[in-house]
């Protein structure tokens, strides 16, 4: 069980014959994804890793209808891509690209909301329910940090998500669905929005959320947990505990301004709300330990 | 892009907003000109990024010639490059008024407070009551009435009102214009025959946007020290910090958790450098950088996908051969080709380790003079 | 009974110091319609016919609560008084004003489509129940055209509507609720969107449509008919019979362009729905006694 | 207001869409410097607004400068004003495509077809699966992959795709900054080289939305005839036919009622004008140009709530004193203020009828000799 992506969801890679798309085609058709289309305009009828590509979008779920889209497309298109995908009534979108424009964000995160789609990204790594399929690029084969299990992962970065998983891992556990947030300041989905699905996945026992100062993120997840809206256990590790004040370090994201966004508040909220709080990331598998024993 | 406070009055006084009469003085230039044309009493301002420019002296206020020189041979001498030299206003109110988005609804947020001149963040924790929010939704344009009940709250009347209504509609329209992270007027005056002007001038321009948005050179006054700028503009994110341990790590979040690791156990960043992303190949330009800020010790910690440990460690190689830095150089290179990325390290003597907290250890035992 | 303005119904005045909001103020009032305040810009405190003034709908809303409101703006300024009627949470709009450009209407109707608001007009007389209240300028003092009664009136007209309806009442009739959809060629609300609201409105027991050549509005009626949505008696007139091809003669809305929107093909459609069809104003009263006698 | 199509193409022109070279030339000046600029061969093309100009020999192709010469004096002879002389063009297709609104759904409605120089109609009726129709919502942008997928349906490939994207923003930019009802180009012409050209276009911009809206003034060959023109020049609504009933009606839906009553009662109009709305105080000018089309009767119908009835029995009483009409004139002048219409008219031993279809019968017997 996946909250986002099963052995059958059929996926369409938008982008897939640029060099990036490509090569994650390989990867993603690796781990056991049921990718059903591609789609570049102008290359119909070319093939990619034996995967179909059309011209557009509304063409490919014409002929094979995905139930979902992961975007390798340049930044600068990655906004007229998602269009495309939610206008042809997919509703499953994952936006790999980093250096999308916030008011291009921010019309994507609408039109999902409008049309009440899951837009996932941007400046994510993605989607990967180990062992059975992927939209991203997470080195999967990295047996240490990609193994299937009952916690669900939620993170706001890429490397660090391979560090703390890593710990997951060591302390004994999988992963059901690891969710890439991505790491601008206007993800498409937001950290709180993924609960209710982990929440009624029988897949998942408990959650792991890699936050980082910044935004309100965290903070939303905490009122969630207050307002009941997700009971299982909770583990967060929230990066930028000592960065100074008002520098942008890292992720676009990553700023703090006006006392919003500090990680002191974070974590008191969260702990406020019942969730273990990792002080580093190798203390993460062992809160996991300690709250499921509760 | 964070604009200087006269590149943000440009693109008011373009789109029609009023502003002071100014004259831009560069340091090393005379600024006779300047005040012959301003007259007195005026302004003169710091072109630089810091905050709170007034407490910090780099705004003053003077009445003659004389004082004017004296002030600006103040600044120049504090290394300021730009001189901003302004009419004085006559003040009768100041109005605070800003556009920035707001993130979970999708909207552009615009926030307007009658206690202008005061930090926004000042007065969202002092007296967020006075803070008038007024929402327009992605796809929608700021309305008219939306302005008007915004000047209504500011208790805005007669001519200002109306020059307030445009010039919030103005305000909006280069707010999505310039892909805009903030534009902000505070103070806005209003003056003795009531009328706005713009007094100052912030205005943020999203860096993804570029390719759709007019370019501005960086300069060294956006910057805190000489580094920060030059890393800047060869297109490597670094910071500079006061310790001794130099980090070169990549990825944003795990640079982040490796600068509080360090912290955590007890030692001291001397800069935050990313060598991931684009510049995961450029480990040579990378540890030059992190050699200026002379750290004790390097401490280097990947775990990548994307960003190969194998030709990361390669680059830390080739880096360590071509700049033959003195000190400890700690690595903790993971994720893709992991295991060719140990021997490559082996052949110059490194030891790369599996462990994060491992490597951090080590590095704050090296920067405080063990091994 | 009435479908939109009833006895009780509280009813804001936009643009009410102008000349005409403050003329049809009075007779508003006068036929006994509840209006509970009046917005103008710059103007709050004033009164104008004893009905407080405020600067904002936001300001009259928060003070007085109406359900409803009346534009009397200018058409350049039509669209911004209607969003700032939606934006204050008022669900019921009457737009007055003609000569508002198309793009403000799509835009206009976008918006009360959004909200699930009704929004009739621009370019109307209004909404009538006789007898009862008003939000618009009908001279409901001519006892030959405004009596109250069984006969929901719907017209794209104004001149004509006193016309038909002076023979409605001739006939023996009276009107429950009378609603302008207005002359231009994208009125906010359509004829077929009334429909459901004159069905389930006991008080009205058949419906007379005052239709005109061009668009495709009285064919939406018909087809409404066939879906079983409308099931009441429906009499309608259609101006234009012999008007000349690809003349804009009159309304905005009234042009026949490409055979679309033809009074034959209107008239064809709704004989086929079942309605009948009245050959000229006069026999309208006659078919409604005819088809209520079935 | 619908523009002529050199009007359009210089919309399109300063927009960046391709047209042909064109050089316009107005009746009664030569059409020598136009063919030098051009060459041969090139179309002549009227500048009016009636439809099907090219089966109406209003659109001639000429060879020589004798030919254009010819051709030149043949259509100034007809009446034409102003004719656009154009370079020729290689055709390889021509494409059809459009924008306007679609006013159920509140959208802006592209339509496209691979078989252009069609009218859309015509392709509606006969063709309808060859049209290719792609909707914007209001509020929301035409976006890039809408443009492909129309052009990859109009099966264009290489520099004409690329073009065809282009030019489909842009027609959507104009549409919409113009206040436009209608923007088509047909026929879009793909050339033998493989570029689009707009070789014809249709732009109708709304009136109403005129006060944003850069003007055009009127000019003659917009209307049929020269009393439409000069009505129209005075904002009076006036349409001319061939029968002899004048209308002088206030309301547009119930002239169109009594333009079907005149008919159904076998008379005949002479001209339809709108005495209602902004004019109804005005009944001098609309008198004088009711009797221009010499009409046998003049039937005055109104039922207002606004325009009163009894401002407008007085301005018939004052316009029968002014003008004089020979011929006699039949008034349902109802609506507010009715009863003191009735007296005012009586003054002019007019007896005011208040029922419309005893008004138009009277009139139709009237100008059949009756009384």
């Amino acid at each position: 069980m996946s909250i986002f992506i099963e052995k059958d969801t059929r996926v369409l890679i938008q982008g897939i014959t640029g060099s990036e798309g490509s090569f994650w085609t390989k990867h993603i058709l690796g781990i056991g994804t049921n990718v059903v289309a591609g789609v570049t305009p102008g290359k119909k009828g070319q093939k990619v890793e034996g995967i179909s590509v059309y011209n557009t979008v509304r063409e490919a779920v014409a002929e094979t209808q995905p139930d979902a889209s992961v975007l390798f497309v340049p930044p600068k298109f990655a906004k007229d891509a998602v269009f495309e995908a939610l206008d042809a009534g997919i509703r499953k979108v994952v936006v790999i690209a980093e250096g999308i424009p916030v008011h291009d964000a921010l019309q994507m995160r609408k039109a999902a909301m409008n049309e009440k789609a899951m837009v996932v990204g941007g400046n994510t790594s993605g989607v990967i329910t180990p062992g059975v399929a992927m939209m991203g690029i997470f080195p999967y084969w990295i047996d240490r940090v990609y193994k299937q299990g009952n916690i669900g992962i939620m993170t706001r970065s890429g490397s660090l998500t391979n560090e703390v998983t890593a710990m997951v891992i060591k302390a004994g556990f999988g992963v059901s669905s690891l969710m890439g947030v991505g790491g601008d300041s206007v993800p498409c989905t937001r950290f709180a929005e993924f609960l209710p699905l982990y929440e009624k996945d029988t897949a998942t026992q408990a959650v792991v959320m890699i936050g980082e100062l910044g935004g309100t993120m965290e903070e939303e997840v905490a009122e969630a947990m207050e307002a009941g809206i997700f009971t299982k256990p909770l583990v967060a590790f929230i990066g930028g505990r000592t960065a100074p004040v008002g520098k942008k370090m890292g992720h676009a994201g990553a700023i703090v301004s006006g006392g919003q966004g500090t990680v002191a508040g974070k974590i008191e909220a969260l702990e406020k709300a019942g969730a273990l709080v990792a002080d580093r990331p190798s203390a993460t598998g062992e809160l996991l330990k300690e709250i499921l024993k509760k | 892009m964070k604009l200087f406070e006269y590149q943000a009055k440009e693109l008011f006084q373009e789109a029609g907003i009023t502003v002071p009469e100014s004259v831009l003085v560069k340091a090393g230039s005379s600024i006779d000109q300047a005040t012959d044309k301003i007259g007195f009493p005026c302004v003169l301002k710091s072109q630089v990024m810091q905050g709170g420019r007034g407490k910090a002296g780099l705004i003053q206020f003077v009445k003659t010639q004389s004082e004017a020189k004296e002030k600006f041979d103040y600044l120049t001498g504090r290394g300021v490059q730009t001189i901003l030299v302004e009419q004085a206003i006559d003040i009768a109110r100041e109005i605070y008024i800003a556009i920035t988005i707001d993130p979970v609804d999708c909207s552009t947020l615009i926030m307007a407070s009658s206690e202008g001149g005061m930090d926004i963040e000042e007065l969202a924790a002092t007296m967020p009551e006075k803070i008038i929010r007024e929402k327009v939704a992605a796809f929608r344009e700021l309305e008219i009435f939306q302005t008007r009940d915004v000047m209504f709250k500011l208790g805005l009347t007669g001519n200002a009102f109306k020059q307030g209504v445009k010039l919030l509609l103005t305000m909006f329209k280069l707010f999505r214009c310039y892909d805009a992270e903030l534009v902000e007027i505070n103070p806005l005056v209003v003056t003795g025959d009531g009328n706005l002007i713009a007094a100052d001038g912030k205005f943020i321009i999203d860096d993804n946007a570029g390719f759709r948005q007019q370019s501005y050179s960086l300069s060294r006054d956006q910057f805190d020290s000489d580094i920060e700028f030059e890393a800047a503009k060869e297109g490597i994110p670094y910071l500079q910090f006061d310790g001794d341990i130099g980090l070169m790590c990549a990825g944003a979040g795990l640079t982040n958790a490796i600068y509080d690791l360090v912290n955590y156990f007890g030692g001291r960043v001397a800069n935050y450098l990313e060598f991931g992303g684009p510049n995961y190949r450029r480990a040579v330009e990378a540890m030059e950088f992190t050699l200026r800020n002379k750290p004790k010790v390097i401490l280097i910690v990947t775990f990548g996908t994307i960003a190969r440990a194998d030709v990361m460690a390669q680059g830390i190689v080739d880096a360590v051969k071509k700049l033959n830095p003195e000190i400890p150089i700690v690595t903790a290179i993971r994720g893709t080709g992991e295991e060719e990325a140990d021997k490559i390290l082996k052949t110059i003597g490194f030891e790369n380790l599996s462990d994060t907290e491992d490597a951090v250890k080590k590095a704050v035992a090296l920067a405080k003079g063990g091994k």
